[in-house]
């Protein structure tokens, strides 16, 4: 009966939600005629008074730069909210659970990848206004290689300290940043260094700048993330 | 032509691993199913011109959201009917 | 490719999303396992991600990214897809990978209370 | 110059970093630095909102660019209030809870007190913004602070209340993402007034299905039947101050962005009648289900529900002063509301199970408390010469004046179910006997200053509504004047 009442409710909203979208049209032009979209000045700017080559990356950081602050406090408050419902000691940890004892070719092979990919994460952010890539996904990568060694030895560990160290330092560049062009530009988040040249490794003013604090500030919140999960033992019914 | 097939096919992929990951009593294989349902997507968005999304998706779905569940299965149970709770799993990744 | 192919194709991918989401919406609704329940969010959330990537996507677009041998051609602007969607649901996985695992958090805990994920078990999530 | 709308965001942001960091120099900076940064932003608030009443709105736009190409933040007379309500009940959640937390651990104080700056921050993130995806990460920053307050405490239930908000909530970012992407793939834009601007172009259709999901997302935020399954759970399993805050402060800004779609942005006509319906439905259910409830906060939270339905059903009759009087109801609902959730949690605080039968008898052992809670019960009512009198009496001269005598009629009937349950309670409290001898906790300092300052608030509106009347009239006006906004907003030049 309830299956019968979900499969109506989802059959309606998938009927208007279908509908809206065949409207709307895939891979045709469907702004309004007429209508300047923003993405066309987003497109023009980028290269014009950014000096950056990823159009992405300038207006996640840029142009839309207030989303990106607030999405690293969402992952940062996702990290608290993690500790709080499993209401852990941050020092105290407790037993690791161990997914799978390793062989030492798996263990040998992560100590090899380990700095690979490490290098790589840092590659990914630092030419993140160059590249597709930044800050988000370098992060997501350096915390991957984290991930790999947690699973692949037993007994090996993150310090806490250090992670909420970089955490914080990275958000407090990321916000100083912004107050910075506040204070100099008049606008928060305003660019007041020098764009440079476009598709050179110094160019785009704080946009790397804050991009590498984002790929701080995301690789330690996700590492720290897994660290949480990966320390909580529900073998114990309490 | 060969761009039209491959997202077709990625498409049915998509629809058929989103439906094995509800129905399969698993919950193991469940999870790798949405780890798939993520790597197709980010072929996917490979394909509509999107390397960005691509790349973060192959991390964040792949990866890290696959272990994070994986990591709570072995925290809690493996099958969805919960008869035999923990047995399967330690035999199954041993 | 033709563009009664590509007609085919308006269908098929808001199509596959929207029904996506709405498997996940369903495993989310009906299934009595938490962790099933959390599964379907996670799969509404991947089919909701591809249907905002589609929205920008213009057939024959580029990647949104001026390499250095385009700028000569600086007409093919115009062919690049558009970018905003893509920083949107940069955004938006993100905010969904945070929010799935606080959600995965409160299962562990669940389990730790009750000893079960059976929804019917727990008696406050009977609905 | 007075200072701008970007640091009630920035200042925040800027100590939520920074606190783990200060806290490992010395822990009971974790509990002072909050309050600090909340005391400092109600001075900004205040003295932006002297500013705003006398040149107009303050528009901020971020990062240098104009709208609708950037981010902007809006400080207008109406926003402003909300704005100024908020902190000023966010610096008296922080301090009720100062000394209330001292027995817990540093950890866990850390992050009760992270989270409650961010839930504030981010209510106050919703008011401000001037751009819809803007405003989707600030509900999304609101919701995961309320999860992690919700769960808060070790309970088992606790977890239950917290799983079933991350369940609705997670469904109202989708349905907030599906709205916005409508937006975007027809008008180009995400800014609010550029979206007003343009609306009219848009096919109506779309137009409508945009906007029922947006008030489906934003309605499971703001507590509408029947996307409220979370709200009751919620406050009764998490800590007491936190209780009054979700009440004070994540609900009034969920529901300031249903008005601000509802009046700015899009142009429906039929969207006020909604509104009624929407109202009416859940202030019918939401009362008839408190009368029912036996645990105190439950009853607390179905009154709290009630009232917005309240609010909507003003907000609805689409006049000025149907504006003006929800703006007045959620005033009053948010001082009195706090009032109540403040020493109703003192008033249980030795039981397990929270009923509403432990109650009896409590006016013996806490006198002021009691006091207190029979003040906000009465204020809440409605009954003369308190706050909640000429909130309630606004509401029937707007209804008057748009010829609406059902809902006058319907509105005075949900009163008198009011009366009955809260009379209930303050029965208890001064006229039973208590069975069982108890040793109840009595309240800290802090709280007990909060209470009073409240319960001074009440009495003073009460007395002299004329103290807020004046701003509440501008703030209306401000929110009816669509095309000021746009204006406002649009004439910005790079």
């Amino acid at each position: 009966m309830k299956k019968v009442l979900v499969i109506l409710l989802l059959a309606t909203l998938g009927y208007y939600v279908a509908g809206t979208y065949f409207d709307i049209g895939f891979g045709q032009p469907h702004f309004i005629k007429g209508l300047l979209p923003v993405k066309d000045i987003y497109l023009a700017q980028t290269v014009k008074s950014l000096k950056v080559s990823n159009a992405v990356t300038s207006i996640v950081v840029n142009f839309r730069g207030f989303d990106t602050l607030g999405e690293v406090t969402v992952l940062f408050l996702a990290v608290t909210a993690l500790g709080s419902i499993l209401y852990k000691k941050m020092n105290v940890l407790g037993e690791r659970s161990v997914l799978f004892s390793s062989s030492s070719i798996v263990t040998s092979g992560s100590k090899l990848l380990f700095p690979a990919i490490i290098l790589l994460g840092f590659y990914v952010f630092i030419h993140g206004h160059l590249s597709p890539g930044g800050g988000f996904q370098g992060g997501v990568i350096i915390a991957s290689g984290f991930l790999l060694m947690l699973l692949a030895y037993e007994n090996y560990s993150v310090s806490h300290t250090a992670l909420s160290v970089v955490e914080s330092l990275a958000g407090i560049t990321f916000a100083g940043v912004g107050l910075l062009g506040f204070m100099h530009g008049g606008t928060f988040l305003q660019n007041f260094l020098p764009t440079g040249v476009l598709n050179h490794l110094f160019s785009g003013g704080i946009i790397p700048i804050i991009y590498i604090a984002v790929g701080f500030k995301v690789g330690a919140e996700l590492t720290g993330v897994i660290y949480t999960v990966l320390h909580e033992k529900g073998e114990s019914n309490g | 032509m060969i761009y039209f097939i491959l997202i077709s096919v990625l498409l049915l992929l998509m629809i058929a691993a989103s439906v094995y990951s509800i129905i399969q009593k698993d919950l193991l294989y469940a999870v790798l199913a949405t780890g798939i349902i993520s790597l197709i997507l980010s072929i996917l968005y490979y394909l509509l011109q999107a390397p960005d999304v691509a790349l973060t998706e192959a991390a964040i779905g792949v990866a890290l959201t696959t272990i994070i569940f994986v990591i709570t299965i072995r925290n809690t149970v493996r099958m969805e009917d919960e008869s035999d709770k923990k047995e399967k799993f330690k035999s199954a990744v041993k | 490719m033709d563009n009664t192919l590509f007609g085919y194709l308006n269908y098929a991918v808001y199509g596959t999303a929207v029904l996506v989401i709405l498997i996940g919406l369903y495993g989310t609704m009906v299934k009595k396992s938490l962790l099933k329940v959390v599964i379907g969010l996670s799969v509404s959330d991947s089919g909701l991600n591809l249907l905002i990537v589609a929205i920008g996507y213009y057939k024959g677009g580029t990647a949104p990214i001026f390499s250095p041998g385009f700028l000569e051609n600086f007409k093919s602007v115009s062919k690049m897809v558009d970018p905003v969607p893509q920083a949107l649901v940069l955004t938006a996985i993100v905010i969904g990978f945070g929010v799935t695992a606080v959600a995965l958090a409160l299962v562990i805990r669940l389990y730790r209370h009750h000893g079960t994920l059976n929804i019917d078990e727990i008696k406050n999530l009977k609905w | 110059m007075v200072g701008t709308p970007v640091l009630f965001i920035a200042i925040p942001l800027l100590a939520a970093f920074l606190i783990p960091l200060l806290g490992m120099i010395w822990k009971e900076l974790v509990r002072i630095v909050p309050g600090l940064v909340l005391t400092y932003l109600l001075i900004l608030a205040v003295n932006l909102l002297v500013h705003v009443l006398a040149h107009g709105p303050v528009v901020e736009v971020i990062a240098g660019w104009v709208p609708p190409i950037g981010i902007n933040l809006v400080f207008s007379v109406f926003s402003g209030f909300l704005v100024t309500l908020m902190i000023f009940l966010g610096l008296l959640v922080w301090a009720y809870s100062y000394r209330f937390k001292r027995n817990v651990d540093y950890e866990p104080a850390l992050k009760y007190f992270l989270m409650l700056m961010m839930l504030i921050t981010g209510s106050v993130g919703i008011v401000l913004t001037g751009d819809i995806f803007n405003m989707f990460v600030f509900i999304e920053i609101t919701s995961i602070s309320g999860y992690g307050l919700t769960a808060f405490y070790k309970g088992r239930d606790s977890a239950e209340a917290s799983f079933k908000y991350v369940l609705l909530g997670s469904v109202a970012s989708t349905f907030l993402l599906l709205a916005i992407m409508i937006i975007y793939s027809q008008l180009g834009t995400l800014n609010m007034a550029d979206i007003a601007n343009k609306i009219h172009l848009m096919n109506p259709t779309l137009k409508i299905v945009s906007y029922i999901f947006f008030v489906t997302a934003l309605g499971i935020e703001a507590e509408i039947f029947p996307l409220n399954g979370w709200a009751p759970d919620a406050y009764a399993e998490a800590p007491g101050p936190v209780g009054a805050a979700f009440a004070g402060i994540v609900v009034k800004a969920s529901v300031y962005a249903i008005i601000r779609y509802t009046f700015t942005i899009f142009d429906l006509s039929g969207a006020f009648n909604f509104l009624i319906i929407i109202g009416m439905i859940t202030l019918i259910v939401a009362e008839t289900a408190a009368i029912r409830q036996e645990k105190l906060k439950r009853m607390l939270a179905y009154s709290s529900i009630g009232q917005m339905g309240l609010v909507l059903v003003a907000f609805g009759f689409g006049t000025e002063e149907g504006v003006f009087a929800a703006l007045f109801l959620m005033l009053n609902h948010a001082i009195i509301k706090s009032l109540l959730f403040f020493s109703g949690s003192y008033l249980v605080y030795n039981s397990k199970c929270k009923y509403i039968k432990e109650v009896n008898g409590m006016s013996k052992f806490l006198p002021v408390t009691s006091l207190l809670f029979a003040l906000g019960a009465f204020a809440i009512v409605g009954l003369p010469p308190f706050a909640g009198f000429w909130s309630k009496l606004s509401v029937m001269t707007a209804a008057a004046d748009s010829n609406m005598i059902l809902i006058m009629v319907l509105v005075l009937m949900v009163s008198v179910v009011e009366l009955v349950y809260y009379l209930r309670v303050v029965n208890r409290i001064y006229f039973f006997k208590k069975e069982t001898a108890i040793e109840p906790k009595k309240p800290t300092f802090n709280a007990l200053v909060v209470m009073i300052v409240l319960g001074v608030i009440i009495l003073a509106i009460g007395f002299y509504p004329d103290v807020v009347t004046g701003v509440l009239h501008k703030a209306s006006a401000s929110l009816m004047d669509k095309s000021q906004y746009i204006h406002h907003v649009l004439s910005l030049r790079q």
